[in-house]
């Protein structure tokens, strides 16, 4: 295992220390493993909180800052948060207008924010949840634990946090984030897998000449495995499966082209030149657009493509000013 | 020799189940690296960790308020999917025995059906979707089989065990239906569930407690 | 290999397009291969053009755009572009104040600039040229190529980009550019080899347990090898060689920590930490910081460090407006 | 035969440089992924690709005209540092020859010359510091030596290439001070430069050349 890390134990606690060394805009709880904002929100505002397992940098402590959330609370690798941390950031947040979280769809996330929203509503706080679930990869079905949430998250930080940033009540905020949760979709796939620290070698083997198709961000297996193709071919495999599952033909969309982590620029840049000549075919026109590493797998290459459906609402909120370490415009 | 359960026979479960955690965890992390994301083991080691911390600073209590603490240890420890859900087991477990210091062998049974029915309320899984749930069930339903024809403690706790065992081994032909394995659709059939793997552990450590003075 | 590309041949003609789709701040001129900024700078400013092989993305055509380059010339990848090239992208920005060459030292890049400068000058163009030159793992002398040009870059396009844009002529441009280079360091490191496209496989095997220590931006290999360290280890063979080379002591600083393409970036935010405790040990000031990947190696793993001393002048023109693919900040 | 130089042997020893750099384009970026950048084979195959795609439809010209558009399309195709190296040569090479449509054994020395003072000029680098200049400055002296002797045509590209090859291998150990292996320091001694390889090729290839009608 070749990592730029001291004890396997100490990644995340060195981590932080660097996070809050590095980045002006946000303020680290050590004990609770919460990254906050280093000068909160006006009072009277609704309060974003998200977290979920690290490892996905700058997923979701890089979107704390001005415009996008207000805390994220670190887990373990790749592991949910635990209720206390998000009962911690919760409670230092709320500005009295409510805090909404901000959950990626996987059970332990699921079941971690539940149990610190029970808390937080037994102190009075007024919690909402939303669930984001965008990957495509994953069979919908009542009788299963759904679909993951993967790149559609970054989008709805961003947007959600805007209008959250606006003064919107926490009503108003749950409809843009279901709005964002509706309009998005994503798929990924991965040409290596990635090694979590603790266990110290690579979470599957890949032969040198293939490639998972539909793949999480958790350096989990994907749907299935086929020889590599082309970027060209690639491209197809993640964008027809998110054009089938919802129409985006004739809408204004914001696409982004993600990185897994190990995955050089150059080739992400390659692949949304890729991307968007499908789009073009498909008449769906990209109005705005992210190519780079946003939610990575630690050292896994591969991308991931994600489309959000954006009318005037959502391309206002999208254009507000933001400054974090992960996203920064305006500011 | 009575055939209830001391609380020391408590501690030492808690104990034994640690020991077979850390013993078994990067099996269970290898597990988990086949149709999950290759942590169980570091996380119920990690929850465990902090629970025998806890326990041995705590020999004072009752069985109620031990187990209780045991759950919240690991709630706030472990995080994942395992963390509530082993968690909510054994608080349930605590609040289903009281302040007892020791437990009947229908008492055990009964902890232990609260353990697990708030496993299912939490977590929402049924039998047959490849989770811990494959193990949890078959183990309770066999001590309560076994306690209602009136077998010993030991007799009770074995047939658990075995009953665990056997559901953890079912798990491998099983589509799995939830947690982080039903992403892979097909491809979760012929590997098992890491979490049945741990829950075996918890009622095989059970067993070994009870034979123990 | 694992790459997300089409044909080998390819990368950098469809990467180019991949860019030139999704960076608003830039046009391409794919003919020659340069990367120009979307609005020209007003007349009577002086324009900054940079280049080199391609595959250190961001670097160098994400940093086209208001407040940094005017073009940006893309090699093929890790060879210098030719002076065809640059002489086009020279001849397209000029707006009549000059137009400053950012060189990084390498034979080529140098030799190839020399004469695009010769065949400018021929047609009336003022060109001066910067040579950038700050990685102390190369023994500096007079009868050698002399040092490389490495992460100092990103920082004196940033800073230099600043100065162009403020209205400042070509030598006071250049007297900037030189401030810059002559207080600033880096220092590099691998865990893994990249791989060429065109040569398909890694530049050098490094086994699992070592690393190389001292390397440049071209997958070329590192000064020595050893086995890996921890992150603190590392942290001080990057550190301790700079301050060894230049008295930072008392200073204020910019710090870059960044990776060679494959590393996570919660390993870079680990590293920054580390590198942070070695200078406030040693009395250095960090003013100011980047930690991401700014100029990579393809997918190398790995990091470099970069010091610059930083007074009243180059924190202004750091923190001025800066709009790219690569930095924006101010909007 | 006359012992002159004709232009249809000018443009063989183009190509036969072309094919070996082709033949031997792994080959090349082996020895550069040692000590530099792995990028010398493909470098060497572009430029002299273009410059054959050039030659082709260019039969026309006299010597000086295709050595100078030789060595202008490898300047605008290669990059690195052989393009303009390479480049710079054959362009003076082209400059010092003129209009001539064929050469006698003391103007191609002269001309070989002229392209080697360009190489100095441009790349700065002495004999010993581990670059092409280390194959290319003996070659010419072989050749100079051997006209000067009176030897033939064939005699004297012959010698120019044995001189190449040998520069060419005492580059191993030599400690590199120009070009990237410059950065390795010691670790550069003990491989053979990657242009005075392509530079030993070009001698291989004028001496066979010659040789052919
Ligand atoms: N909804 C659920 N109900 C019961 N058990 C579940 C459920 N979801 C997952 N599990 C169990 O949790 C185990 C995985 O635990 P762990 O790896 O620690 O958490 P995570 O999946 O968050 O990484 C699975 O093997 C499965 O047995
Ligand atoms: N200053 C110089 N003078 C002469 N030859 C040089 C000089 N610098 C480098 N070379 C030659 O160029 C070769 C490398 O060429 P190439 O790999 O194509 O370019 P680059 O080094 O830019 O990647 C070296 O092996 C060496 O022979
Ligand atoms: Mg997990
Ligand atoms: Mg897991
Ligand atoms: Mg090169
Ligand atoms: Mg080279």
């Amino acid at each position: 295992m070749k990592k730029l890390i001291n004890e396997v134990d100490d990644v995340i606690t060195d981590a932080l220390k660097g996070i809050e060394a590095s980045d002006e805009n946000v303020r680290v709880d050590h004990q609770n493993r919460v990254i906050l904002r280093a000068t909160p929100k006006e009072k009277g505002k609704v309060a974003l909180v998200s977290g979920g397992g690290s490892g996905h940098e700058p997923l979701h402590g890089g979107f704390v800052g001005l415009g996008m959330l207000d805390a994220a609370c670190a887990g373990q690798m790749f592991t949910s948060p635990t209720p206390d941390q998000m009962q911690a950031a919760t409670t230092a947040v709320d500005a009295g207008a409510g805090v909404l979280h901000i959950v990626k769809n996987y059970t332990g996330d699921v079941m971690n924010f539940e149990m610190a929203a029970e808390i937080a509503a037994d102190e009075g706080v007024k919690v909402a949840t939303v669930v984001v679930a965008d990957d495509v990869a994953v069979q919908d079905s009542l009788y299963t634990a759904g679909r993951r949430g993967v790149g559609l998250t970054v989008l709805l930080e961003k947007i959600v946090g805007a209008a959250a940033e606006e003064g919107r009540d926490l009503d108003a905020v749950v409809a843009v984030a279901n709005k964002v949760n509706e309009g998005g979709r994503s798929m990924g796939m991965a040409l290596t897998s990635c090694t979590v620290p603790a266990a110290g070698k690579p979470t599957f083997d890949l032969p040198e000449d293939e490639m998972e198709i539909g793949i999480g961000i958790h350096g989990e297996p994907g749907r299935h495995r086929e020889k590599i193709g082309s970027a060209r071919d690639i491209a197809k495999q993640l964008v027809d499966p998110i054009l089938h599952d919802l129409d985006y033909a004739g809408s204004d969309v914001i696409v982004m082209v993600n990185g897994m982590g190990a995955t050089p620029l150059i080739e992400l840049y390659l692949m949304y030149g890729e991307v968007k000549a499908l789009l073009d075919e498909a008449g769906v026109t990209i109005a705005r657009n992210l190519v780079g590493n946003y939610i990575t797998s630690l050292d896994m290459a591969g991308c991931s493509v994600t489309l959000l459906k954006a009318d005037e609402e959502i391309l206002g909120l999208w254009d507000a000013p933001v400054k974090t370490a992960g996203l920064r415009w305006g500011l | 020799m009575t055939d209830n359960v001391s609380f020391k026979q408590l501690v030492a479960w808690l104990h034994e189940f640690g020991t077979l955690v850390n013993q078994n965890k990067s099996y269970l992390t290898e597990l988990d690296s086949a149709i999950g994301d290759a942590d169980h083991g570091a996380n119920m080691a990690r929850g465990m960790t902090s629970v025998l911390n806890l326990v041995d600073a705590d020999g004072a209590d009752g069985v109620g308020t031990l187990f209780k603490k045991a759950g919240m240890t690991l709630v706030s420890s472990v995080g994942g999917a395992s963390g509530p859900l082993y968690g909510t087991f054994f608080m349930k477990f605590g609040t289903s025995t009281g302040a007892a210091d020791q437990l009947t062998p229908e008492q055990l049974a009964a902890a232990l059906r609260a353990g697990l029915d708030g496993v299912l309320a939490r977590g929402k899984a049924e039998l047959g979707d490849k989770t811990m749930v494959d193990a949890m069930v078959p183990a309770v339903e066999a001590m309560e089989k076994a306690f209602g024809e009136g077998e010993s403690l030991a007799a009770g706790t074995a047939a658990a065990a075995e009953a665990a065992r056997q559901g953890r081994e079912a798990t491998i032909e099983m589509l799995a239906r939830k947690g982080r394995a039903s992403y892979l659709g097909e491809r979760s059939v012929g590997h098992q569930d890491p979490g049945a793997t741990s829950t075996a552990y918890l009622f095989e450590a059970l067993a070994a407690s009870v034979d123990k003075a």
